[in-house]
């Protein structure tokens, strides 16, 4: 019953996990492109590091034929979001492109919105940002400085969607499929994240999108994501990765 | 029930005005020493909001942890006064009247201190204007009142004005009393407030059924106040300990238990401090502890409902979590005091009239109630958040740090704090209900038995 | 004041009817003979429905056995009458629990629809007969029964509600000995030679009514646990456990609670007939008719809030679950029975028994009791007609993937209403020939206890309290 | 203002008789009162019954925080259209709770102005008065238009055994 109406964009991720490798470099691309602090280790050690987009590992099957399966997971952009409509200053809303976007300003940090996510992809800024001296040059001018006592996520490379459409614009034409790339896709080595839109039918991610392998994460919340994952597959087994991360 | 006592008026209000007409010896010193336990309080928030919530214990994912259990901790005991003084007013329950004023002070004072748990809470403390009282058009945004964080101020701001005003209402006759008894700018302040009171029967009247008619205002309030709360956590779908549609009927009745055990912890205290044993007698807590086996008992059954409808499903997540919940350190220790303490020490105890009427005893039993309500609260909230997603980049733990800790102790000693300044210039008991009671009961004799009885006015 | 006055027909002034023991006892004992010859239309009329609507249940449990989904009405009739049969004995405990007065006079009235528990086992047995086992298909449905035996709800169900019945009857004959001892020595015929039977050598001394007061006691209290077990049961494993996926923790308690706002409206019907047809009017003060009605007030106040706090978890929550559970029960057909549910149970009698003038007379309470049993009827027919709909081979799914066709009732389904209904009023109207409708010794009891005294230059009534 | 005189007794049965002796003397209801520091049983010294319209002020109250709380709530949602969570714009369930606060809200101040307004409060030239009432003595006081008949109401009160009689 959503009633979100969209124009020609509807912003979404392929994620083939066949194809993950576990590399981290979404990871690393990530936090350069998004002016994330750098997780230093002892917010690693209070679970307080911020990372938009992580991959998870899971072992299957036991020690001598154990497996690594990877899948990266980052805010998944639901329909139904429940971080949604929590919020009591609408700091995070789903927008006319299907992207569930946050909007710092407004943010006033109750974090009701990160105990509804299931996928637990929202983070709070606990401390003023930091960089050492040497990265200060280095910050991304297009992307907002969080302060202290906020929350952030994905946020599907926003700013490069804005870029994109406003270069098309002026262009007067239609963007391109695969003309808006995120950090994390087009720092992907094997291609296994893949953004496009898909309202176009013949985009890539919608062709993708068809495959049977397809699935979401933790369907049974009906949170309707915008980002699909492929199945792993696996010659002898027939689990793949996404029962793995669904409950069970 | 009621053993009727011929009390002088002249002698009850001696009595009753002890904390105003003169001051008990105890009362500087305890009150200096609150005081500067809430300055440090105060001190500790004010360092948290200006270096940020780093300094709390709270990780991912644990985002809500000490302080909004004990906010609806707090909001759990708030609804003492209202159960004490509508319900019972509404059911004409005689032994409720020395009560009733303590009551609902708690309920304010209370409500006072667990409003500020979220604000405090919030990560920019300094914009939570545009979420409590935002309805500006500047910003041309307004709040998301699909938001429970938007019910919840509405809520409890309106039962702490209904209360309030509640308070402020059955003050009057007293109020006029303190104003005949005391002189210079007291009696000033007194015939101010008092509104000019004189005790005629339109006043009287007044008293009597705008009393009933507020009770019965305020009735549905309370019942919403703390449902709109567990709502907070109910409606969160994604977290398996908290989407119960029992949550709001539950989250009710347990703090009917805890607040009604906070009144008897209070009562025990001002009979001791202020040695009213002729107006808080062992009748009174024989009364609150019946009414207590009660609620106590409907709320075990309301944790049944609950624990059963979470295993009812049988999906993995939520058996997981319960296991958790109930059989991992340190949650089991945690659990097993909270049921020791919530029901099996203290119920058992107050079947016997020995222990009902024993106010040593029942002072300890209600404080072991609250402790347990508190780890209730707890138990439902913080490993509800700390369960093992299918993502273990998320698992971890949630320690409270020594701040939380701090804030914590700080929200006790502020309301006790406000309390004792509240009996400085305001009377607990409230003297004219007392007098009334002593108006009301009489006695018949049916054959040789002398049976206490009620007059009830044939209207 | 609004406080529990003893008020009076005539203007409230008047004192209390202080009649002699001797003369109560009488006149209330003459009420079980010589029925008016309306009574005994009704009584055939009814009794003929109640054969009919048994009938029919045997046809359709012969014909539709088969089926499960066929069987909602029934199960919903069950339901229904366990509500009025069940919730309508607590009337009379819980308020002699807080010992107040008023209630004394008509305890005897509502614990003659423990009788009608019979009905209720009449209905179920088939109904046991039907329910799916726990194990379908391989696959262990929903339930509260996560390890137990295969037919545990059958067994258990069935057990509880007879133990109901027994502990109802046990409640109503301990509280009715010394009424039939005054049978015995005021009555004739049969029913003096039944009093003899029953009243077992009751003379009222000091140690029997000690054991008289201890058992009403004891039995009122296990009434009350069995109850709420009844409803529990019943509405988990014949309702929710029905539809894959639903689980609604508060329903149970949901259950309850409206069980208790149709006892307590079947008490106040009840009441009213008595009161007008058998000139009670001495003894069946509208005071008791102001605190039933303060009690429904309450009750119908507590159905929405149940409601609301179920339906606004599953409205934010949207799992699939979630939204399947409010398809099948609020959408389609059911979403007109919803509303009429709404408007009967909840806001035409809030409106009617907001006023004070209501709840002082009869008429309108015995108005808005009638409504308040209408909207209990639709309302759960609007829960448990859609929770049997669902076919027998997918209750054992994780949650519903497709909503069954809403099923209507068939001929059998309305001739069994009808029979349960009329049987539950045929039993209550029989039992009344066998026994005075107010307790007599409570009647005596209540004057004993209420006197109206002059307090200064103005009228009040004095109400002992005794422990 | 008129003359008023007050009689103090302590037995409330006393002060009953003389508010009877104060009929009988011809005084009208209203122009005396009696002043009691609890309240009594109504009507226990033969007092003229008060009239009060308290039940209309909540009823009045809570019709204008309904109407308000509707426009707040709906009017707030449609100025700036966000879907969150795939709710609809106008979610009436999450509505009705704030209107259901709100309602009872000003239904609950109503009343306490209801509760002053009709209690006559405040009040601060409250006239004749005795400390003593609120220690359990009763006062009975009586307003005149003319000041011939204080004294036939001074008489009565001293039948009825008045303790004490104060002129103001």
């Amino acid at each position: 019953m959503t009633t979100a109406e969209f124009g020609t964009h509807n912003w979404g991720m392929v994620v083939d996990v066949d194809k993950c490798i576990g590399c981290n470099a979404c990871v690393i691309a990530c936090q350069a492109e998004n002016n994330i602090p750098i997780n230093t280790q002892d917010r690693v050690e209070r679970a307080r590091s911020i990372s938009w987009i992580r991959v998870e590992r899971y072992w299957e099957g036991d020690f001598p034929d154990a497996k690594a399966r990877f899948i990266p997971i980052m805010c998944q952009h639901c329909e139904n979001a429940p971080c949604e409509p929590v919020c009591p200053v609408y700091a995070t809303y789903h927008n006319s492109e299907g992207m569930n976007v946050q909007v710092y300003n407004r943010c006033v940090g109750t974090r009701y919105c990160a105990n509804g996510c299931p996928y637990i992809v929202r983070f709070f800024n606990y401390w003023e940002p930091v960089w050492p001296e040497s990265l200060r040059n280095h910050l991304n001018p297009d992307v907002t400085v969080r302060s202290r006592g906020i929350m952030e996520k994905c946020s599907f490379c926003v700013h490069r969607i804005r870029r994109e459409s406003r270069n098309a614009r002026s262009a007067g034409v239609e963007i391109a499929d695969g003309a808006v790339q995120t950090a994390c896709s087009s720092a992907c080595p094997t291609s296994a994240l893949n953004f496009g839109n898909f309202n176009d039918p013949d985009s890539k991610v919608s062709r993708m999108k068809e495959d049977k392998r397809h699935h979401t994460l933790l369907d049974q919340f009906g949170t309707d994501p915008n980002v699909i994952y492929l199945a792993k597959i696996d010659a002898d087994k027939k689990v793949g990765a996404g029962e793995a991360a669904t409950h069970g | 029930m009621q053993q009727r006592r011929e009390l002088d008026q002249v002698y009850t209000n001696r009595k009753l005005l002890n904390g105003q007409l003169d001051t008990p010896k105890w009362w500087l010193p305890t009150v200096s020493i609150l005081g500067v336990v809430v300055l440090i309080g105060v001190i500790v928030i004010a360092t948290m909001i200006n270096k940020g919530l780093g300094v709390t214990g709270l990780a991912r994912p644990v985002f809500w942890g000490l302080f909004i259990t004990t906010f609806v901790f707090w909001v759990g005991i708030s609804h003492a006064g209202i159960m004490i003084s509508a319900i019972l007013r509404l059911t004409q329950a005689e032994w409720r009247r020395p009560v009733t004023r303590a009551a609902e002070l708690l309920t304010v004072f209370s409500l006072l201190t667990a409003l500020v748990f979220p604000l405090i809470h919030a990560g920019r403390p300094w914009r939570i204007a545009y979420w409590i009282m935002p309805y500006d058009v500047a910003r041309g945004i307004y709040p998301n009142i699909r938001s429970p964080l938007i019910m919840d101020p509405v809520a409890i701001s309106t039962y702490l004005t209904g209360s309030t005003l509640f308070l402020y209402i059955a003050l009057l006759p007293d109020l006029g009393n303190l104003r005949d008894r005391t002189t210079g700018w007291k009696n000033a302040m007194y015939t101010v407030l008092s509104l000019g009171w004189r005790g005629n029967p339109r006043q009287w009247k007044m008293q009597t059924v705008g009393g009933i008619l507020l009770s019965a205002l305020m009735l549905p309030i309370f019942v919403s106040v703390h449902s709109i709360v567990s709502w907070d956590f109910a409606i969160a779908s994604a977290v398996e300990g908290w989407h119960s549609t029992i949550f709001a009927p539950y989250f009710v009745i347990g703090a009917v238990h805890s607040g009604v055990s906070a009144v008897v912890t209070m009562m025990a205290l001002m009979r001791w401090l202020w040695k009213w044993d002729d107006f808080i007698r062992p009748e009174h807590f024989d009364a609150l502890a019946r009414l207590l086996i009660v609620v106590a008992t409907g709320w075990l059954a309301f944790t049944f409902l609950e624990l059963t409808f979470a295993l009812y499903g049988q999906d993995a997540p939520e058996i997981a979590l319960r296991e958790m919940q109930m059989f991992q350190w340190p949650w089991n220790a945690l659990f097993i005091v909270f049921f020791l303490t919530a029901y099996a020490i203290p119920v058992p105890m107050w079947l016997f009239k020995r222990v009902r009427t024993n106010i040593a005893l029942m002072f300890w039993t209600s404080i072991l109630v609250n402790i347990g309500m508190w780890l209730e609260r707890f138990l439902i909230i913080v490993p509800g958040l700390a369960r093992r997603t299918p993502f273990v980049y998320t698992w971890e733990a949630y320690r409270p740090s020594a701040v939380e800790w701090t804030i914590f102790i700080w929200s006790f000693a502020w309301v006790t704090f406000l309390m004792l300044l509240f009996s400085k210039f305001f009377p607990l008991v409230p003297l004219f209900e007392q007098k009334e009671s002593q108006v009301f009961t009489d006695d018949v004799m049916i054959g040789r038995a002398k049976i206490p009885a009620i007059v009830r006015e044939a209207d | 004041m609004a406080s529990q006055a003893v008020a009076y027909e005539s203007e409230h002034h008047a004192p209390p009817p202080n009649v002699d023991a001797d003369l109560v006892a009488r006149e209330l004992i003459a009420t079980t003979t010589g029925a008016s010859g309306r009574f005994k239309a009704w009584t055939w009329g009814l009794g003929i429905l109640s054969i009919a609507g048994i009938v029919a249940l045997i046809l359709k449990f012969i014909d539709q056995s088969d089926d499960s989904t066929k069987w909602g009405y029934v199960a919903a009739m069950v339901s229904f009458l366990l509500s009025v049969a069940g919730g309508a004995p607590m009337v009379a405990m819980a308020p002699v629990m807080a010992k107040a007065n008023w209630v004394r006079p008509i305890t005897r009235i509502a614990s003659l629809f423990s009788f009608a528990g019979v009905a209720t086992l009449i209905m179920l047995i088939p109904l046991v007969a039907i329910l799916p086992p726990l194990v379908t298909e391989g696959a262990r449905r929903r339930t509260v029964w996560y390890m137990a035996p295969d037919y545990s709800p059958h067994f258990w169900t069935t057990l509880s509600l007879v133990l109901l019945l027994i502990t109802g009857i046990a409640l109503f004959y301990s509280a009715a000995i010394p009424d039939f001892a005054s049978m015995r020595d005021h009555s004739n015929g049969w029913r003096q030679r039944l009093g003899k039977r029953l009243a077992r050598g009751w003379v009222g001394t000091d140690a029997q009514w000690r054991t008289l007061r201890m058992r009403i006691g004891m039995f009122g209290t296990f009434y009350f646990l069995i109850l709420v077990f009844v409803n529990f049961l019943f509405s988990t494993d014949f309702g929710q456990s029905m539809v894959p996926g639903w689980r609604d923790a508060i329903f149970p308690m949901y259950h309850t609670v409206s069980g208790f706002q149709a006892g307590v409206a079947g008490v106040v019907i009840a009441l009213y007939f008595s009161r007008k047809y058998m000139k009670l009017e001495k003894y069946i003060h509208l005071d008791a008719f102001w605190s039933l009605g303060r009690l429904l007030f309450a009750l119908t106040l507590l159905w929405i809030y149940f409601f609301y706090s179920s339906f606004i978890v599953f409205w934010y929550g949207r799992s699939e679950n979630d939204i399947a559970t409010l398809d099948l029960l609020i959408k389609g057909p059911m979403i007109y029975a919803f509303f009429a549910g709404m408007i009967l149970l909840w806001f035409v009698p809030w409106w009617i028994l907001i006023w004070n003038k209501v709840r002082r007379g009869t008429t309108m309470m015995v108005v808005g009791s009638f409504i308040i049993l209408l909207g209990l009827l639709i309302d759960r027919i609007r829960t448990f007609v859609p929770a049997w709909s669902v076919p027998g081979d997918q209750i054992h799914e994780k949650w519903l993937k497709v909503i069954p066709e809403t099923v209507w009732p068939d001929i059998f389904d309305i001739l069994i209403m009808a029979g349960g209904i009329s049987l539950v009023a045929f039993i209550v109207m029989m039992m009344t020939r066998v026994i005075p409708v107010l307790s007599v010794w409570q009647v005596q009891e209540f004057n004993l206890l209420a006197k109206p005294i002059k307090y200064i230059k103005g009228h009040a009534t004095l109400v002992a309290k005794p422990d | 203002m008129s003359k008023s005189i007050l009689g103090l007794f302590q037995q409330p049965e006393t002060a009953a008789d003389a508010m009877d002796g104060l009929k009988e003397a011809g005084f009208e209801l209203g122009t005396f009162d009696v002043l009691t520091g609890t309240p009594y049983p109504e009507g226990a010294f033969g007092e003229y019954v008060p009239q009060h319209r308290l039940f209309r002020f909540p009823a009045f109250g809570a019709i204008i925080g309904f109407t308000l709380s509707v426009f707040l709530t709906s009017v707030t949602q449609l100025a700036y259209p966000m879907v969150t969570g795939g709710k609809p714009i106008l979610s009436i369930f999450a509505m009705l709770i704030i209107m259901y606060e709100m309602t009872m809200l000003a239904g609950v101040i109503a009343t306490v102005i209801g509760i002053i307004f009709e209690s006559r409060l405040p009040n601060m030239q409250p006239g004749i008065y005795d400390t003593r009432i609120t220690e359990g003595w009763i006062g009975v006081v009586i307003t005149f238009d003319d000041e011939s008949k204080v004294a036939d109401a001074e008489s009565v009160l001293n039948k009825a055994g008045a303790l004490e009689i104060k002129h103001a």
